[in-house]
């Protein structure tokens, strides 16, 4: 039980990832990839934040009467790491307007049977 | 008795969340995200009363600022854009749009 | 001050600063000139730093002048400077040959952003190889790899978009994956720096989170580096880029992925806990091989040059891929030589096949009939490249081959050593067939005004050409520094 | 409670059709992860993803769907391969699990190796209260330096894409979707000229107050790129371009990086390292404190001018 | 009379909640669009501003009032304006109030 407790924060992280890696893998269109691969790595910020969390602490804010603060570098590599996200969303999602120009649709299919008799 | 606010909070959440998913039209999802937009705005309020830490209300301020962004980009991609599903008619301005 | 000193990070620190610069120059031949200024200055920096740790051992800088586990440093060892010289060395000579390619293949008004997005390419790669913390490693990837996905979206064929765009989903996934791995490690240890990870790892090795950051990480780097089940990505990537991107990162890109492998199995991990708890050996060894073979017979198949020469790719990524997965200090050696011969003719190629496309506006196979006798020059190249690639003596290509092979037969695989013997039969049938069609088949009937390609593009090929037979033929140097870098990783004296 | 809310809206993530329900979802998504991380004790991150996640993220990917369709076709090949895939990587995520450090446990390594020192000497070594601001611009200010770069990156990277190509007409009344204006609708207007002074004062409050409390130059960047967002929306990408050009953002993109990567650069020139900032000025914290403003001005400017860009270039492309 | 100002803070946080409950039970319940609009537009408003004025009573004068005087008008400001779009946009979309009787469920497709 508790190791159920202890790790049910990561466990229900695990299941985020895997449902975006899902998504990601398992979809075909276009913009719903960008949207599960979004989920993916969130659910990883949340193990990484997760994890620095300590019991009983507060928010690594410095503050008179306070003594036990949560680690505050996960929050700082997740800092880093939410814009490499946006920054990866941003630019394949300028992609997917481009392919849509190029070829009509955003499914993944259809793009490949345009492809196909070429 | 803050942690009763959080429960009512997070109760309401719930409930919006649920008509989110149900929510036949998709202006019902919008009023939905909008509901659960301001709620967890009052969520990250109380829960900072509610750890003895409440000077951190800028990321409530944040919310309810993005929220009202999010709103207005929605509703533009309705009036505007989108082929809406449920919305079967064109929409068709006529003051000038 | 001392600028030597802060070389470590300057050579970095250049090509970055120079991108919002290059950004700002709106004239294109303005930026190319810039661009190759910036490069052949980080060129001089490589060498120097090269030098410097020959003759001194390891060189680390502390960023911030925070200490190492606090803040993030900068280490640089034989093995990362023997990469940041391939990296920059490359990038030194395909420079002079973009200015004219790139003039061609991009609008003009993009072509400053193009640059901008080269010099940050560069400043991620150069960034992987030279640091000493993690999850900086994490960040330079992703720029790296940003800007290759909006490099390679820039080919002429719309389906550089989609290359593209499926190279950055699964890249993404890889560096989510190497995200995911360096966060358990993170967890079990406290820290990010790699020495200390080296350090702290043995006491908790044998926990589960451990094994599984380990596994998450290889997949997450084979991914980046292309690996055979995983290498889906890269032959579109490769086809439809626009040349001077395919050939800057067909020679870089995955040399810095296989770098990264080395850098966590051996600097991180340790050999003894990456082969013999975790059994990576022979899955590695089967991966390489199923990569040698399935991707040379495919290239046979293919009638873009591009895309055979990318499909090549991936199985000389199997041979490097080999060499480490013998974990023994020949197979090491081969397989860093390999990273750096592979650099040589890989560029040397795709350079060539872009001046061909420069001179044609096409790389199909059938078109290039009897194009020896009209660009004798480039397709001069092109064979001796060729040649390479199969392993013939006297090229880079075969000194790689013999290390493979004097390591498999050390560690007693001789099933193996035959096997690498018979790729090479493979990359002769593909190598084969080009030039069955360059030189012996008639030209076409239309006489298309045809002539060399320029002398701005022949020199940066031939350099590389003659670097290939150089290197073929004196290999003190590359053997040496390879050795030296592979005994550093085994942690053994060379 | 606030994690289950969340494993449910993925679930509904997969299964929807219609992807406009799914972004809507998505940005619920990224509002709740962003409550857990507030609940998780992580105010600026919580601070970042409900800018970036339910912000910008959002309204981007709301953009791309103007732009394309919004139904998702449905899947023509077995979903079989890709839930075993998942399977097997979630099955040695939870396998490896099993031996982490329990959650919240204060004696697990990450609270007792590197952190305790950022806690305990960042006061005297840096003098900001908030740890995560001294830990991000300074000890590990070369990561934030990359963000930046990141950023500038896909700034430059979607420039490339979208710029450029087709100019967007002065047409008024086409049906270009993200850059028209919203002329009719007088209370929204209205309402935007009342906020986005506040918005804007907002975010230079949030740009400066990052030493003491959550927020930074990211932070600030992104609020301040939303209230031009705000105003492009309501009144139309044309209105938008003349308050800043493009070309004005060019520029302040990639000042932003020189800004950043030139204070590390005058730590060498001062006789210190690149990033030291201690050497900035007579004394250690002052120069500290000297070198984390003027980078997060720096990582507040081009963040501000590349999200500026970025969604100019969303909004003004007609199908 | 700090006694009072408690109390009525906690008077206020209570409403609020319970507005805000009975605000999400009717978003769940009323059976269409515009009825929910107006469950959740009126009781949006009221219970945001009366939480967090209660919240305000408890701090006392600070920074941190005036940031939830500024959260404060801000919803009260943003979440009208959002509602009165929205209904905009339904109308304009084409979706008509029920005026009368419900016949389905609209929330069963």
């Amino acid at each position: 039980m508790a190791t159920v407790l202890g790790l049910y924060n990561y466990w229900i992280a695990i299941f985020l990832m895997m449902t975006g890696f899902y998504v990601v893998i398992a979809h075909g269109n276009l913009v719903k990839k960008i949207v599960g691969l979004n989920i993916f790595q969130v659910a990883v910020f949340i193990l990484y934040i997760s994890m620095g969390k300590v019991r009983g602490g507060s928010a690594p804010i410095l503050a008179e009467g306070v003594t036990s603060y949560s680690n505050p570098l996960p929050h700082v590599l997740i800092l880093t790491a939410i814009v490499v996200g946006v920054a990866t969303t941003a630019l394949g999602l300028a992609l997917v307007i481009r392919i849509n120009e190029a070829y009509g649709t955003v499914e993944e299919d259809d793009i490949h049977s345009q492809d196909e008799p070429e | 008795m803050f942690a009763a606010a959080t429960l009512a909070v997070l109760v309401t959440m719930g409930l919006a969340l649920i008509r989110a998913f149900r929510g036949p039209t998709v202006y019902d999802r919008i009023l939905a995200v909008n509901m659960f937009g301001t709620k967890t705005v009052l969520f990250i309020a109380v829960f900072g009363f509610l750890t003895g830490r409440p000077d951190f209300l800028d990321i409530a301020l944040v919310y309810a600022l993005i929220n009202f962004i999010s709103t207005v980009a929605v509703l533009k991609f309705f009036e505007y854009g989108g082929l809406g599903r449920a919305a079967t008619t064109a929409p068709d301005e006529g003051e000038g749009g | 001050m001392q600028l030597g000193q802060h070389l470590p990070i300057l050579q970095v620190v250049i090509p970055l600063l120079s991108a919002p610069l290059c950004l700002l120059l709106r004239n294109g031949r303005l930026a190319w000139m810039f661009t190759l200024a910036v490069s052949w200055l980080v060129l001089a920096g490589a060498v120097w730093l090269l030098l410097q740790v020959l003759a001194h051992g390891t060189v680390s800088y502390a960023l911030g002048t925070w200490p190492a586990p606090w803040g993030i440093e900068y280490h640089l060892d034989h093995v990362s400077a023997f990469v940041l010289l391939i990296v920059s060395g490359i990038s030194a000579v395909v420079l002079p040959f973009a200015g004219k390619s790139v003039a061609r293949e991009i609008p003009a008004d993009r072509v400053s952003l193009f640059y901008t997005l080269y010099l940050l390419c560069l400043t991620g790669l150069l960034g992987i190889v030279i640091t000493g913390d993690a999850f900086n490693l994490f960040v330079f990837l992703e720029i790296s790899a940003l800007s290759s996905y909006a490099l390679i979206s820039q080919g002429r064929d719309r389906r550089a978009l989609t290359a593209s765009y499926h190279y950055l989903i699964l890249g993404t996934i890889g560096a989510t994956f190497i995200l995911i791995g360096v966060g358990l490690l993170y967890m079990m240890t406290g820290t990010l720096n790699m020495q200390d990870l080296a350090a702290r790892l043995p006491a908790v090795t044998d926990t589960r989170t451990v094994r599984t950051a380990f596994a998450f990480l290889v997949v997450g780097i084979s991914l980046k580096l292309a690996l055979f089940p995983l290498h889906l990505w890269l032959p579109n990537a490769y086809t439809y880029a626009p040349s001077v991107v395919t050939a800057f990162l067909a020679a870089t890109a995955t040399k810095v992925g296989v770098y990264v492998l080395l850098r966590f199995v051996f600097t991180i991990f340790g050999a003894a806990f990456a082969f013999q708890a975790m059994s990576l050996g022979p899955i590695l060894l089967v991966l390489a091989l199923l990569a040698i073979f399935n991707a040379s017979t495919v290239a046979i198949f293919q009638d873009n040059l591009k895309r055979m020469l990318a499909y090549s790719s991936v199985a000389q990524i199997g041979y490097m891929v080999l060499g480490i997965s013998f974990a023994s200090l020949t197979g090491l050696t081969a397989g860093i030589l390999h990273l750096f011969n592979h650099a040589l003719m890989k560029g040397a190629l795709f350079l060539a096949l872009g001046a061909v496309f420069y001179q044609l506006g096409t790389v199909q196979l059938t078109q290039l009939r009897g194009l020896g006798r009209r660009m004798p020059w480039t397709m001069a190249a092109i064979v001796i490249g060729g040649l390479s690639l199969v392993g013939v003596p006297l090229t880079v290509g075969f000194i790689s081959k013999w290390y493979l092979i004097l390591a498999a037969l050390e560690s007693g695989w001789w099933p193996v050593a035959v096997l690498v013997l018979l790729g090479s039969l493979l990359a002769m049938v593909y190598i084969g067939r080009l030039v069955e069609t360059a030189y012996f088949h008639a030209p076409p009937e239309d006489d298309r005004e045809v002539r060399e390609a320029p002398l701005s593009m022949l020199l940066p090929i031939w350099t590389l050409i003659l670097a290939n037979l150089y290197f073929g033929i004196d290999t003190s140097l590359t053997v040496g520094v390879a050795r030296q870098a592979a005994a550093l990783l085994l942690g053994v004296s060379p | 409670m606030l994690l289950s809310f969340l494993a449910i809206t993925a679930i509904a993530v997969v299964r929807l059709r219609d992807l406009f329900a799914v972004v809507m979802l998505f940005g619920i998504f990224s509002l709740l992860s962003a409550a857990i991380f507030v609940t998780l004790d992580a105010v600026d991150v919580a601070f970042t993803e409900a800018a970036v996640g339910a912000g910008i993220s959002t309204v981007l990917m709301l953009a791309t769907l103007t732009l394309t369709t919004r139904t998702e076709s449905p899947p023509r090949h077995g979903t079989l391969l890709p839930l075993l895939v998942v399977c097997v990587t979630g099955g040695a995520l939870v396998y490896g699990t099993l031996d982490m450090p329990r959650f919240g446990d204060p004696q697990a390594p990450i609270h007792q190796h590197v952190a305790p020192r950022y806690l305990q000497d960042s006061p005297a070594e840096i003098g900001l209260p908030n740890v995560v601001t001294s830990v991000l611009a300074s000890y590990r200010g070369y990561d934030t330096l990359g963000e930046v770069t990141v950023i500038f990156t896909a700034g430059t990277g979607v420039l490339m894409l979208l710029g450029a190509i087709r100019r967007r007409t002065a047409r008024r009344d086409d049906t270009g979707k993200g850059g028209s204006a919203m002329n009719h609708n007088l209370v929204l207007r209205v309402v935007a000229k009342i906020l986005i002074p506040f918005v804007l004062l907002f975010a230079l409050y949030v740009q400066f107050h990052g030493d003491f409390g959550p927020g930074g130059g990211f932070q600030a960047g992104v609020i301040f790129a939303a209230a031009f967002i705000l105003y492009t929306l309501i009144f139309g990408l044309d209105a938008a371009r003349a308050v800043a050009s493009p070309g004005v953002l060019r520029v302040l993109s990639a000042l932003g990086v020189l800004i950043f990567a030139g204070v590390g650069l005058a730590g060498i020139f001062a006789g210190g390292d690149f990033l030291g900032y201690g050497v900035l000025a007579s004394h250690p914290v002052a120069g500290q404190h000297l070198g984390i403003l003027l980078i997060e001005l720096g990582v507040g400017t081009t963040v501000a001018a590349v999200m500026i860009t970025i969604f100019y270039l969303f909004s003004g492309r007609t199908r | 009379m700090a006694m009072i100002v408690d109390a009525l803070s906690w008077v206020f946080l209570l409403t609020g909640s319970f507005l805000g409950v009975s605000g999400g039970i009717g978003i769940l319940r009323f059976p269409d669009f515009f009825t929910r609009l107006h469950a959740a537009g009126v009781t949006d408003t009221l219970c945001a501003a009366l939480i967090l004025l209660g919240l305000m009573m408890q701090t006392g004068w600070g920074l941190v009032a005036v940031k939830l005087f500024f959260i404060i008008l801000f919803l009260s400001f943003t979440s009208p304006v959002a509602a009165h779009a929205l209904a905009r946009a339904a109308l304009h979309g084409g979706l008509k109030p029920q005026l009368h009787k419900a016949e389905d469920d609209p929330s069963k497709s």
